[in-house]
């Protein structure tokens, strides 16, 4: 009916279908991995990348810091869950040029005793951990500095990080150069378990990527959230309404170098074998390009760009790249190296003319989804960009908190707590 | 019912390079008191406001909040050669709280350029400034473990909002209100702070007459409702006169006159200075 | 013919109607003012007039030639000045680049280091501070300056908006006695004041806008007696 | 180390640094101007080495070297005119973004059209001529590379501080919108800017190459970076900071690599950069104007 | 009806289809190589473009992606092929490559022939991967003990970091040359993506070596050949199989002369049958397509190359071997298999490895891989 009213409990339902529809279908796809592997690893990928797309927007987006780092926090959390879940029995092949540090081969040993699964949980926290004590410290310092020079210093940190890891000193503990391999993957590898092959290789990271974007978005929602984004507009103001701002802006920088990190230990995993060039600023400015796509400071934005482009670049435009040949006629351009310029051409199209990014500031919102669905059929013209912002009319009350249960009272009604 | 003065200066001077924005000013106020900064462009009334409120390191004096040092300086490095100003010598104590830490004691300000959060709505640039206040850590607010105190936040927003008269534009962008709402915003928002001593800078520029007359009237009312003691610098004489208890006149970065309005009106120096011979 | 003719002129940022149709015209040498509350579209009408927005419809003539939505270095060209709202100084230039920058179209270099002493002379605070960065000065400091430099490109119409904002009260008087002493050297003047008492006072002409429509307009001292004008605009005289 | 190999290294260093002096100056200027990191300026940069190799199979170098940088200039100015200027108003990480892609679609082009080998520079013959000083030897284009960097940087910023230009070009770098109610023609000085960064990066593509002998398309990457860096440290937006991070980081590069730490040489050069804004957090020569409050 | 083996322009319209994925890099650092191996595959698939299983004509598609030199790339390529459901890859020139996607094809259990990915990490613990070309190890030794005959004592090395290829070869160049009596001089390390080596060839030049052994990829090689001679340095420089391509020479001029490298096949050396019409056809196939010929930098026939089309031959007999598609069926075929390629008999040890112990060595002459001798060890 035209004139429905969009009641809070339809968002809930409609996301629950929504989720157990997702669910089903990457159960689906995952048992049947091997037919559409490509999927699935676009799917992987894109699920790792809208986790570091998120933190890092929680920090250029939310907090106004133009940070850079993220590719050395994403070395951190990849060498660090690496290093530790390399199956014992591969260490040596590994490590074939140098040999591993006895220490580490300790520590490895020791942990060994922990189911695959626990172990890697372990290493991810680890990661996060030990990337957040360098955000920490490195915080002190940098985050004093200004727009791009805190971009070009955490940008600084990021390559420092990638040429220790890279050098020949560490050999022992990081393969220096060489990288690692034989990094466990997400789902069942080995047949003859309980669960079928593959099973996990897309819930797995499924499920990382909705707790750590779920506690983001909390993270923004509360009145920590609202205190970055009062950084983000103007310091010198919210400094003098009592936000301190090393504190917070060292409070985004962790929290979200710590999800980055994490993310980055999913990637090795994704990888499954990983070296030190991989995380160079290229990383970063294709996470950057994921955020501003989908819409600096929307996180649904973020997500949604990470889908989009990680599909685009990897999948749907591969076509490009093989010649192409339609009843003798070879079509023109269709090469090696094709792929990649159409690509480009698709950035540039979209940053000229979607300036604020597919999402704009704005969140994805089944209300919002409602409205413009219904102003379609009623057939009012919609403005590009302002598909999905809708302001919220101007409550009888302030708006709750978190969005009620269903069955709880509906607004409108003012009740008084 | 003169006891400890809310906010007291000594010696409190400022100087950037070779220019001595503030010098030597020495003032108090006690609690419940309006007082004004006045003075001529350039004299020093804002970067009074700005030594006060930490944005800069006092050059040399201190700043006492309710009996307590919270800005203390003397001039070190360069500024030892280059300084202009008095009292050299007489302090050798340094201590600068950050702007936030002095928000958090009760002083809550507006600025001359108005500085909203510009991208974000009206309601949220109040409930912002009640974080300061808030109890809960990181976790505890994300996982809503303090929704009582959040909630309270945002209730008290929207009352103040109702009493600028903004809850009906509650959830515009900030930099979408003409100028004069803009103002009004400024000061719920530092009212969010639950100040004892509430700064404003011009709080009137921009405003017609009639408009000043009400935002006279406003300041007035807010004392009282908030028990503030009220600091204010403004180029309108009519507003000045009208509500402070007592003026402090600027030049130059001193301290010309001190007293009540009648008493600033007939004295000789202050019209050469700043008022114009005839009012 | 007037100099500048605004005929019907609409102007909309996104959804908002910031002027729903305004006409008013400023004759060669007057000075003319528009007056209104807070929002009421003063600033919008003279940042059309200068190209910074795009109006919706309508026309403005300047010297018979239509200037809507020319670009606002056109327009400048044409000899039209603007002392934005909210001084706009060039935060990283010296108080005398900011005052040279102002004389950018000129080629006169002699007159444009009389102009230059002559700002200097009626603001001598700049002088003092000529080599002092523009972005340090204190709020009045930069209001003089904004004023200053739009003095320095010595066009034909000056548009001032809110010259006075922030100026200490003496400085405040002289500022009305140079747009009368602008006015005498031949120039004409369109001012936005807020000091409305002042402004009516020295204006040939004046217009009250209320919410994008013009309410009222008149000589400036008729508007000075007119009692919807004392209400709403000029308060309880003290 | 000898004497000589030291001197050698001394020699190789201060002509990197020349080199890179000249790119950096590229992306102060834009950043000066637009607030905006350039990234495609080291893919124009990139472009210019294809220039020559093109040109000189047609031409005789004398008349390339004029050609080269007239291409670049254009290719320049094409790419102000075609990515940037319609993002004007544009949120500042959207031109960001914009300029990323344009350095991908040069970068993506030139593969594409020229393939991922290296292609040989052509050799300037006058240029490569051996000089050789007791046991130092390198090619004229070593000496000659900081010279003219320094007689370049001169001109320019005798046009940045003494000329009109230089003023309104500082006036738009603040405020668009009021620049042009200075009647400042603001896309003309904009494209003016790059003008003058790509014809510094076309001579600096010209020295850089001449002495490195090849080209692939992403030559640019890495000295872009590391201009990037030097413009930076140096103070962004300012011409002789750019300058001097220009040698600094060439020196220290070159030392570093030569003490067996190359791993390192690039993490020095960051390394560097965060220690000198950490004391100076503008850069060297940046100037440290915050708003007044 | 299909003629089976007879080359034709278009695509057989067979309905039958088996798939052979070409993993290699086409862009990136190792494009040029990749290219030529690409060529070698390309030519062989011309030749033999269908295969009987069963007694049904199967037309051979290849599925040719770029893994771009990089180790990321690769896994996501890598992961392309496994759902494109290919039978069996051949790839990747480049063995940091090799070894980053050795794991997805081995859990997809697919099996893979390098044509000439010469490092030991390529097939060792990794049951899916074979290789057609000799080991590092190999080839370190032949190198050093080439450098000690032509007199040389004193030798520098220069590697580059990350590279598994040429910090591999290095290293075991550096043992052998050691072991053999040899000093090394100077050890020296450049980055991927350096184009300046003034600095660390300084520092070689202060050693003053006799022989510079420098293995790296053909993009770096012309620079350091340069920047060496114009620093004045006059030792002789040596490297790997990689070197051996055309734009090194046209690219490095006349400071290239004197270099010499080792490879796997040479095409002046028709001694086998095999190897001489190879060569012809080979040449032919270049020359007809001006895309190729310019790539391939003339109608030079590239070891790589051969080896592609080893590796293509060997894929194909497998196949035909197993009389299935199946990845598992050819893989199990391949183990067992023997056959007689361009370059040399092929069959696998227990790591996949082939086994080969013979060597060329060439040198740059007059603008020309020239052939200097043959290596062979026991
Ligand atoms: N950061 C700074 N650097 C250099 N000079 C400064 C700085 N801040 C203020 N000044 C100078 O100090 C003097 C006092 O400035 P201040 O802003 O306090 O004046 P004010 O009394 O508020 O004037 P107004 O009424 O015009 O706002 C001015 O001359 C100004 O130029
Ligand atoms: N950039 C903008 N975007 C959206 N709305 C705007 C913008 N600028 C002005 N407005 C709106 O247009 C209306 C007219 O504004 P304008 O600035 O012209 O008023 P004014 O008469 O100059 O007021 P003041 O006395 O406060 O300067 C106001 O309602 C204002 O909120
Ligand atoms: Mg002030
Ligand atoms: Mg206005």
């Amino acid at each position: 009916m035209n004139q429905t009213v969009w009641k809070k409990r339809y968002s809930f339902y409609l996301s629950l279908l929504v989720l157990l529809v997702a669910l089903g279908l990457l159960f689906w796809l995952e048992v049947n991995k091997s037919n559409y592997g490509m999927a699935v690893s676009v799917i992987q990928k894109s699920l790792v990348f809208s986790v570091v797309a998120v933190s890092m927007n929680l920090l250029n987006g939310f907090t106004g810091m133009f940070s850079l780092g993220q590719a050395g926090f994403m070395a951190i959390g990849a060498y660090t869950t690496a290093i530790l879940t390399i199956p014992l029995s591969r260490v040596d092949g590994v490590y074939y040029m140098k040999g591993v540090a006895p220490w580490l081969k300790g520590v490895k040993t020791t942990l060994s005793v922990l189911p695959e699964p626990l172990l890697i949980v372990f290493a991810l926290l680890i990661g996060g951990m030990i990337a957040g004590i360098f955000a920490f410290f490195i915080g002190i310092p940098v985050l004093r500095l200004k727009s791009d020079y805190l971009a070009i210093a955490t940008l600084g940190f990021s390559e420092i990080v990638r040429a220790v890891i890279s050098s020949p000193q560490l050999d022992r503990v990081t393969n220096g150069s060489y990288g690692l391999k034989n990094i466990p993957g997400f789902g069942v590898t080995q047949a003859g378990g309980v669960l079928p092959v593959g099973a996990g290789s897309l819930l797995i990271p499924f499920f990382f990527a909705l707790t750590t974007i779920a506690f983001i978005v909390l993270v923004i929602n509360s009145s920590y959230g609202r205190a970055f984004k009062a950084i983000r507009e103007d310091e010198v103001a919210a400094e003098a309404m009592g936000i301190n701002l090393l504190k917070h802006k060292q409070l985004a920088f962790v929290i979200s170098s710590v999800i980055t990190a994490m993310a980055g230990g999913m990637l090795a995993m994704y990888m499954r074998s990983i070296e030190a060039r991989a995380f160079s600023v290229t990383l970063t400015y294709d996470i950057l390009l994921i955020v501003v796509i989908g819409g600096l400071g929307s996180v649904s934005g973020s997500v949604l760009g990470a889908f989009v482009v990680t599909f685009a670049k990897d999948w749907f435009l591969r076509f490009f790249d093989s010649p192409l040949v339609i009843g003798g006629f070879q079509v023109p351009f269709l090469r090696m190296g094709f792929r990649m310029v159409v690509f480009s051409i698709l950035l540039m199209i979209v940053v000229l003319f979607y300036r604020r990014g597919l999402m704009g500031s704005s969140e994805f919102s089944w209300k919002g989804i409602f409205r413009w669905i219904r102003r379609k059929k009623e057939g009012v013209e919609t403005t590009k960009g302002e598909m999905i912002d809708y302001p919220d009319p101007p409550p009888a009350k302030p708006a709750p908190l978190i969005p009620d249960p269903p069955g709880a009272p509906q607004e409108g009604g003012r009740d008084e707590r | 019912m003169k006891d400890k003065p809310v906010l007291s200066t000594q010696d409190l001077t400022m100087q950037f390079g070779g220019v001595v924005a503030l010098n030597n000013l020495t003032m108090r106020i006690d609690p419940g008191e309006i007082v004004a900064l006045i003075g001529p462009n350039g004299a020093g009334k804002t970067t009074a406001f700005n030594a006060i409120t930490g944005v800069y390191p006092p050059t040399n004096g201190f700043v006492e909040l309710e009996g307590k040092i919270i800005q203390q300086g003397f001039p070190k490095g360069k500024m030892k050669r280059l300084y202009a100003g008095e009292n050299a010598g007489k302090y050798t104590k340094s201590l600068s709280l950050t702007p936030d830490r002095i928000t958090k004691k009760g002083v809550a300000r507006t600025f001359q350029n108005i500085r909203l959060f510009k991208n974000l709505t009206v309601f949220e640039n109040v409930l912002i400034a009640h974080h300061t206040n808030m109890k809960a850590g990181v976790f505890q607010a994300a996982f809503g473990m303090n929704r009582k105190e959040e909630e309270d936040m945002r209730k008290r927003s929207w009352e103040l909002l109702e009493m600028v008269d903004l809850s009906d534009v509650g959830l515009e962008k900030a930099d979408n209100l003409p100028y004069g709402k803009q103002r009004h915003l400024e000061i719920a928002r530092a009212l969010a702070t639950k100040p004892r001593l509430l700064l404003l800078d011009e709080p009137a520029a921009g405003m017609n007459p009639q408009e000043t007359q009400e935002m006279g009237d406003f300041i007035r009312d807010i004392r009282e409702r908030f028990s503030l003691t009220i600091l204010i610098i403004e180029h309108h004489m009519n507003l000045v006169m009208d509500i402070s208890d007592r003026i402090y006149v600027l030049d130059f970065g001193r301290q010309i006159a001190e007293g009540t309005p009648a008493e600033i009106q007939k004295n000789p120096e202050v019209i050469a200075a700043y008022l114009g011979v005839e009012q | 013919m007037s100099l500048l003719e605004v005929r019907d002129l609409y102007v909309s940022y996104g959804g908002i109607e910031a002027l729903k149709g305004i006409s008013f015209d400023v004759e060669e040498g007057d000075i003319v003012t528009l007056i209104g509350a807070n929002g009421a579209g003063k600033s919008t009408t003279l940042n059309c007039i200068s190209g910074l927005v795009r109006a919706a419809s309508g026309t403005i003539r300047y010297n018979g030639e239509e200037i809507q939505n020319m670009d606002s270095q056109k327009v400048v060209s044409r000899g039209i000045s603007l002392v934005p709202e909210g001084r706009k100084v060039f935060p990283n230039l010296t108080v005398r680049e900011n005052l040279l920058i102002g004389a950018y179209l000129r080629k006169d270099k002699a007159e444009i280091q009389e102009d230059l002493r002559k700002i200097y002379e009626l603001f001598p605070r700049l002088e003092e501070r000529h080599w002092q960065a523009a972005g340090t000065l204190s709020g009045g400091e930069q209001q003089m300056l904004a004023v200053g430099r739009g003095l320095m490109a010595s066009p034909h119409l000056l548009m001032l908006d809110e010259p006075s904002l922030g100026l200490a009260p003496q400085l405040v008087k002289d500022i009305f006695s140079i747009i009368v002493r602008i006015q005498e050297m031949g120039k004409t003047v369109l001012l936005i004041e807020q000091n409305a008492n002042a402004a009516l006072n020295i204006a040939n002409r004046a217009y009250v806008l209320s919410t994008g429509e013009i309410i009222k307009s008149g000589a400036g001292k008729e508007l000075l007696d007119d009692q919807d004008v004392k209400d709403a605009y000029l308060g309880v005289q003290a | 180390m000898s004497f000589v190999t030291f001197i050698q290294h001394c020699l190789t260093g201060v002509s990197l640094g020349g080199a890179y002096a000249l790119i950096a100056i590229g992306y102060s200027m834009v950043y000066g101007i637009l607030l905006l990191i350039n990234f495609a300026h080291a893919d124009i940069f990139m472009m210019a080495g294809y220039f020559m190799i093109f040109s000189v199979s047609s031409f005789p170098w004398q008349i390339s070297i004029p050609i080269v940088i007239l291409g670049t200039v254009v290719l320049g100015v094409l790419i102000e005119k075609a990515a940037y200027m319609p993002l004007r108003s544009a949120p500042r990480m959207s031109i960001m973004i914009s300029a990323i892609g344009v350095s991908y679609l040069l970068q993506n082009l030139a593969t594409y059209l020229f393939s991922a080998l290296p292609q040989a520079y052509p050799a300037i013959p006058p240029l490569k001529r051996q000089i050789r000083i007791g046991e130092v030897s390198a090619s004229l284009v070593t000496f000659l590379t900081p010279v003219l960097t320094i007689i370049l940087v001169f001109l320019l910023i005798f046009l940045l501080r003494k000329t009109k230009i230089g003023m309104a070009m500082r006036a738009v770098s603040k405020d668009y919108d009021t620049s042009k109610l200075m009647g400042i023609k603001i896309n003309s000085i904009i494209s003016l800017t790059f003008v003058i960064g790509s014809a510094l990066a076309a001579v600096g593509s010209i020295l850089y190459f001449t002495d490195r002998m090849s080209v692939t398309p992403f030559s640019g990457v890495l000295p872009g970076l590391k201009c990037f860096v030097a413009a930076v440290l140096g103070g962004i937006g300012s011409v002789p900071g750019a300058v001097i991070g220009g040698f600094l980081i060439g020196l220290s590069e070159t030392f570093l690599v030569a003490l067996g730490y190359s791993t390192f040489s690039d993490a020095f050069t960051f390394l560097l950069l965060i220690l000198i804004l950490l004391f100076r957090p503008t850069g060297l020569m940046g100037e440290d104007l915050q708003d007044k409050v | 009806a299909q003629t089976p083996s007879a080359p034709t322009d278009e695509q057989p319209s067979s309905d039958k289809v088996i798939r052979i994925g070409v993993f290699q890099p086409v862009t990136g650092e190792n494009g040029g190589g990749g290219f030529q191996e690409v060529l070698g595959i390309r030519y062989a698939h011309e030749k033999f473009p269908t295969i009987d299983i069963d007694g049904e004509t199967y037309a051979i598609e290849l599925v040719e992606v770029d893994n771009k030199s990089d180790k990321t790339e690769a896994v996501t390529v890598a992961a392309n092929l496994v759902s494109r459901q290919v039978s069996i890859v051949i790839g990747s020139y480049g063995s940091g490559v090799s070894i980053a996607a050795g794991p997805t094809f081995e859990e997809a259990q697919i099996p893979v022939i390098a044509p000439s990915a010469t490092n030991p990490q390529v097939t060792e613990g990794n049951d899916y991967y074979f290789r057609v070309c000799f080991l590092d190890p190999f080839q370190g030794k032949v190198m050093a003990t080439y450098a000690i005959d032509n007199g040389a004592t004193k030798a520098a090395v220069i590697t580059q970091l990350g590279d598994d290829y040429s910090s591999g070869l290095g290293n075991f160049f550096l043992k052998a040359f050691a072991d053999l009596g040899g000093e090394i001089v100077s050890e020296q390390q450049f980055q991927t993506n350096q184009t300046d080596f003034k600095a660390i060839l300084t520092n070689i030049k202060a050693a003053d070596p006799d022989v510079i052994f420098a293995p790296s990829s053909i993009a770096t090689a012309p620079l350091l050949i340069k920047q060496a001679r114009e620093l004045g340095i006059t030792a002789q420089i040596m490297a790997g199989d990689t070197w051996e391509n055309q734009t090194i020479i046209d690219n490095a001029g006349e400071d290239a002369e004197g270099v010499a490298i080792s490879t796997f096949f040479d095409e002046n050396d028709t001694s086998t049958p095999l190897a001489g019409e190879f060569v012809t056809g080979f040449k032919e196939f270049i020359n007809a397509n001006s895309e190729y010929y310019n790539k391939n930098g003339g109608d030079g026939v590239a070891a790589v190359s051969a080896l592609g089309y080893d590796a293509y031959l060997t894929a194909y007999e497998a196949i035909k071997a197993a009389q299935s598609t199946d990845s598992v069926a050819i893989r199990d075929a391949l183990v067992g298999i023997e056959l007689e390629g361009v370059t040399g008999a092929i069959a696998f040890d227990e790591n996949g490895d082939a086994k080969k112990n013979m060597a060329y060595i060439k040198v740059i002459q007059g603008g020309q891989f020239t052939f200097d001798k043959t290596v062979m060890t026991e």
